[in-house]
């Protein structure tokens, strides 16, 4: 845990009450490192990674090798005039915070891959981390809402119906795997996956997850909401400047977070023989980058209609049988 | 097909005339342009679609050459019609081939022919605030034309 | 208003997924369409007066910026009409090759068809595919005419250029690599990917009647059974030497209109093959002098581009320019259709079926 | 401007905050040059090249112009790609007017430079540049894709020495 380790070196030197405020500085700004170098690293990753599904480059020029290409954008984000007609203030400003500090938050508590490498413990993190997830929704109501443009109404709405019908999926999946471990800690169920890990031996309830877990963060194929080719940029079409660049933070941090969850829950975390754990965990994380990557370049988008009766009809379902079967298994 | 244009100009006993020998076409030129919708219903039983209709400014005449065309063969079959530019106004055959409405309101536009019982006559390329019909002949382009750019700008 | 819960869109002209720059007014209950309308004339940019004050040599490049994405099927049609006024006879080496040029036009118009298809329902990586596929015949277009987009190849009587020397082989060699590419890659992406499937069987359903009272031609006809082609109707160029079938679907829906264009691809090719084969030796070009006079007469011609039925309307009047062009253009009766197409249908599936349509605002408007 | 006489020599704190002005000024700049969002404003013909420009053979990509396809809040940089008619030229501007600045324009095409094949037609406009501020042309009708990148090579010099018209118009 780093807070307490900081915690502990600072005390050495401050009085007690400041040096609990220290620490805590400390620890936003090694928490504002880390979310800053996920969405230029991993958005070069998926840059580099389109570009040569659709036999191109990619970015070259920027940095070496082009890495430096994300944090160019940002820092053009930066430096952009704001412009908006006729908004709502306050629910245009409110998504792009809360989607930048959740992004935060789902960091500071979940392991950077070994056990005791997160900022801040708690017991629970794994439903803290699931309900900054789901905030989406509402964000998304807000969003469309406060922009005062038909596009993003409608994206708003097709975003709350499309995040609603899947969240649900998510949590059942969630419950289960905790079933399995008996605890909602994220050490906890790695531990738990010592003998085996649960995605071999649950690789139903693992699709369920990576997919109802697309479907949240609205990564293609499940990007209805902001359907570029429809919507222009859905919900987010009035968005300009570093509000925008809030949101490809956003979007990049919960792809990594989906693929760190996936990785805790399914694939044995830091768990490997030989090869220290962080290793193992970057090894198995970045796999899972990957494939969650890949879906965005090679699929279409289905319709709204059809993806939400896929999302009742099927994942639902199929989500509660398999929390039914890991019950009945865990009790027997 | 020469059979249908001699059987339409004996049908239309003096009303209809037979221009041969250009190009091979069946063209056939109606003398009263009233009779445009009567002729057009005839033609429905041997052709399918409007094929495209084209204004040309004899001014002072206005000759409408409508092409006509079905899907199983080759067939064509030209109506030419005279309007005087006193009078630029014919009857609208959009009830009778559906595919003339769009025909029309683009002969509208550009040359300024009314077309009567039309259901939706207005301007379809240029914008609604446009002056004058273009494509006629007395239509010049000059700089006045060239430069308005229908915005008000400051600069 | 009435309608509370309706929504009006105006989509375009300016908007990612729109060809070029069609506008479409949608009224939309909840994500229903239930009005639609169709508004065109931003690419108005005057090709029948132009056609009065140039000479008629000088009118080739115009009509390469009609339909922009078949710039050689244009340019063909243009040639053949003011041949046809002039009664100027082309050497059959010059059909031919006019043939070759006409097919490897019609494979690019609908590679890019196919590929905006992909992106307009969310696959991007198709949309560059067939870009890449498409660059492989730029090439050669670029061999052989010097320019890419507006190649600026035909003249009065014939070719301006000869093919190189080896061009042939080229020819089949890329060939070769495209009917592999649609044979199995596309495949892959558009006919065996269960969510292209999901988007487009039994969407925008034209039923036949629906085509005849609309006018429509080409493809989209096709698609819905009408078995109409003016290649096999009334051959010209050096289509009645070649054996090709004529792909039609009976559904009509935005599958089969995918379906026939990739089908006609591969018929395509099979044209240009054999017309390679074939080739005669001979004159390219028949001399014809730059500015030509033409005798008072009404001249109609139609041919099969990529969209569909193009034809001229040409009015001479024995001066060097003409007195009047009409231009037939096949999407100008097509886009019609939306306002009834579009009702009924998702938001979502409206793109899909205006890019199945095919557009090229470039020869809607003029 | 009034012109004073007098040379007095800067204070301290003033240099500092030129300084640092110029240092954030150098890295906004590095960021915008090295990051044009275009916003794909294709009508007509160069549309399809324009594409190209995105695609394969030549790849816009490298120099960080990312094909987006959103909306105009989110783009730096407007290529205006083929004819523009008088229908379109309000839209046109319009959509400029959307953009956040600052904000760059490329005029592609002989029919955005001076009216091209089109020049003596009655509903082109000739020419973009006077209906808004362009900062590069591509010649050519319409231009070959590799074109393009010559455009963003310098506009981005443009930027990097502050000369671009957004820069100018002190909208920065």
């Amino acid at each position: 845990m780093i807070f307490d380790y900081v915690y502990s070196i600072v005390s050495r030197f401050v009085f007690s009450p400041l040096s609990y405020i220290i620490s805590f500085i400390i620890i936003a700004i090694l928490a504002v490192i880390v979310t800053a170098f996920i969405p230029v690293f991993i958005g070069w990753v998926d840059r580099k990674y389109s570009a040569r599904i659709q036999s191109r480059y990619g970015p070259v020029y920027v940095g070496p090798f082009g890495l430096l290409q994300n944090f160019a954008d940002l820092t053009k984000m930066l430096g952009k005039r704001f412009i908006a007609t006729n908004i709502d203030v306050l629910a245009f400003n409110f998504t792009p915070i809360v989607v930048a500090t959740s992004s935060f938050a789902m960091l500071l508590l979940l392991p950077l891959g070994a056990p005791g490498l997160e900022f801040i413990s708690i017991p629970y993190s794994l439903l803290f981390v699931y309900t900054l997830l789901a905030i989406s929704p509402l964000l998304l109501l807000v969003a469309g809402w406060g922009e005062n443009n038909k596009y993003a109404l409608i994206g708003g709405f097709r975003g709350a119906a499309q995040i609603i019908s899947y969240e649900l999926a998510l949590i059942i999946v969630l419950s289960s795997v905790a079933l399995l471990s008996g605890s909602y800690s994220i050490p906890a169920i790695v531990a738990g996956q010592s003998s085996i890990w649960y995605g071999l031996y649950l690789p139903v309830t693992l699709l369920i997850f990576i997919i109802s877990g697309l479907a949240i963060i609205e990564r293609e194929p499940f990007d209805v909401p902001e359907a570029s080719q429809e919507l222009q940029a859905g919900w987010k079409v009035e968005y300009s400047g570093i509000r925008y660049g809030f949101f490809l933070i956003g979007d990049y941090v919960r792809v990594t977070v989906i693929a760190m969850l996936v990785t805790y829950l399914f694939l044995g975390g830091w768990l490997g023989p030989v090869l220290p754990g962080v290793l193992w965990f970057i090894i198995k994380a970045a796999i899972v980058l990957m494939i969650i990557l890949t879906p965005r370049w090679i699929f279409g988008r289905p319709r709204i209609d059809q993806l939400i009766k896929f999302g009742w009809n099927w994942l639902l379902p199929l989500a509660i049988l398999n929390l039914i079967l890991v019950e009945l298994f865990v009790v027997l | 097909m020469e059979n249908l244009s001699e059987k339409l100009i004996k049908e239309f006993n003096g009303k209809l005339d037979a221009i041969k020998g250009q190009n091979n076409l069946n063209i056939v030129a109606l003398k009263n342009k009233k009779l445009i919708k009567k002729l057009s219903w005839e033609i429905k039983n041997y052709f399918d679609i409007l094929y495209t209709l084209t204004v040309v400014d004899y001014s002072p005449v206005f000759e409408l050459n409508y092409v006509f065309s079905n899907y199983e063969n080759d067939d064509i079959l030209i109506v030419k019609v005279n309007l005087d530019e006193k009078d630029l106004s014919i009857d609208s055959i959009t009830d009778i081939f559906d595919s003339a409405n769009w025909e029309e309101r683009e002969a509208y536009d550009l040359f300024g022919i009314k077309f009567n019982g039309h259901p939706d006559l207005r301007r379809i390329l240029l914008p609604e605030d446009w002056p004058g019909h273009p494509l006629r002949k007395s239509f010049e382009i000059n700089d006045e034309v060239r430069h308005w750019t229908g915005l008000d700008l400051k600069f | 208003m009435e309608h509370k819960d309706r929504i009006r869109m105006n989509i375009g002209p300016v908007h990612p997924a729109m060809h070029g720059v069609l506008k479409l007014i949608l009224d939309v209950e909840g994500d229903t369409v239930v009005k639609a309308e169709p508004e065109i004339g931003f690419l108005h940019r005057a090709s029948e007066k132009i056609a009065e004050m140039r000479y008629f040599s000088n009118y080739y490049p115009i009509m390469d910026k009609l339909d922009y994405v078949s710039a050689l099927n244009m340019e063909i049609l243009y040639a053949s009409t003011v041949e046809k006024a002039a009664g100027i006879t082309i050497s059959e080496r010059a059909t031919y090759m006019r043939t070759i040029m006409a097919e490897i036009q019609r494979i690019m118009s609908h590679l890019i068809f196919i590929g905006s298809l992909g992106e307009d329902f969310g696959n991007l990586t198709s949309f560059i595919w067939a870009l890449r596929e498409r660059e492989l015949l730029m090439t050669i277009v670029e061999k052989i005419s010097g320019g890419r987009l507006a190649p600026m190849y035909m003249c009065n009587g014939g070719m301006f250029y000869d093919f190189p020397e080896g061009i042939d082989k080229d020819i089949l060699e890329a060939l070769d690599k495209i009917e592999n590419k649609v044979k199995h890659e596309y495949s892959a992406v558009f006919t065996k990917n269960q969510i292209f499937l999901s988007r487009t069987k039994g969407i925008g359903i034209m039923t036949k009647d629906m085509i005849k009272r609309y006018g429509i031609t080409g493809p989209i006809a096709r698609a819905s059974g009408i078995n109409r082609d003016l290649r096999k109707v009334s051959p010209y160029l050096a289509y009645d030497k070649v054996d090709f079938d004529v792909p039609v679907e009976e559904n009509g829906d935005t599958y089969s209109r995918f379906i026939v264009r990739l089908n006609e691809i591969l018929e395509s090719i099979k044209i240009i093959r054999q017309c390679l084969k074939q080739l005669p030796a001979g004159n390219y070009k028949t001399a014809v002098p730059w500015i030509i006079r033409i005798p008072k007469k009404d001249t109609f011609v139609k041919q099969e581009s990529s969209r569909g039925e193009m034809g001229i309307f040409l009015v001479t009047d024995g001066s060097d320019k003409p007195y009047r062009l009409k231009l037939r253009s096949p999407t100008f009766f097509a886009i019609r259709a939306l306002e009834e197409l579009l009702v009924n249908v998702k938001v979502a599936d409206a793109f899909v079926i205006v890019a199945s349509i095919d557009p090229v605002m470039g020869e809607v408007d003029r | 401007m009034e012109e004073s006489n007098e040379f007095s020599y800067p204070g301290m704190s003033e240099v500092i905050f030129m300084k640092a002005q110029k240092f954030i000024d150098t890295v906004l700049n590095w960021g915008r040059s090295n990051s044009l969002w275009p916003l794909t404003f294709g009508t007509s013909c160069c549309a399809i090249e324009m594409m190209t420009f995105g695609a394969t053979k030549v790849d816009s990509d490298r120099l960080g112009v990312l094909f987006v396809g959103d909306s105009p809040r989110q783009s730096d940089l407007i290529l205006v790609s083929g004819t523009i008619t008088k229908k379109m030229a309000r839209r046109l501007l319009n959509v400029y007017e959307q953009m956040p600045d600052p904000k760059y324009v490329i005029a592609v095409g002989a029919c955005n430079i001076s009216g091209g094949l089109y020049h003596d037609s009655y509903n082109t406009i000739d020419g973009i540049d006077r209906i808004m501020p362009v900062d590069a042309f591509v010649p050519g009708c319409p231009p070959r894709p590799e074109e393009f990148l010559d455009a963003v090579r310098v506009l981005q010099k443009l930027i990097k020495e502050n000369k671009s018209k957004a820069q100018k118009n002190g909208k920065s």
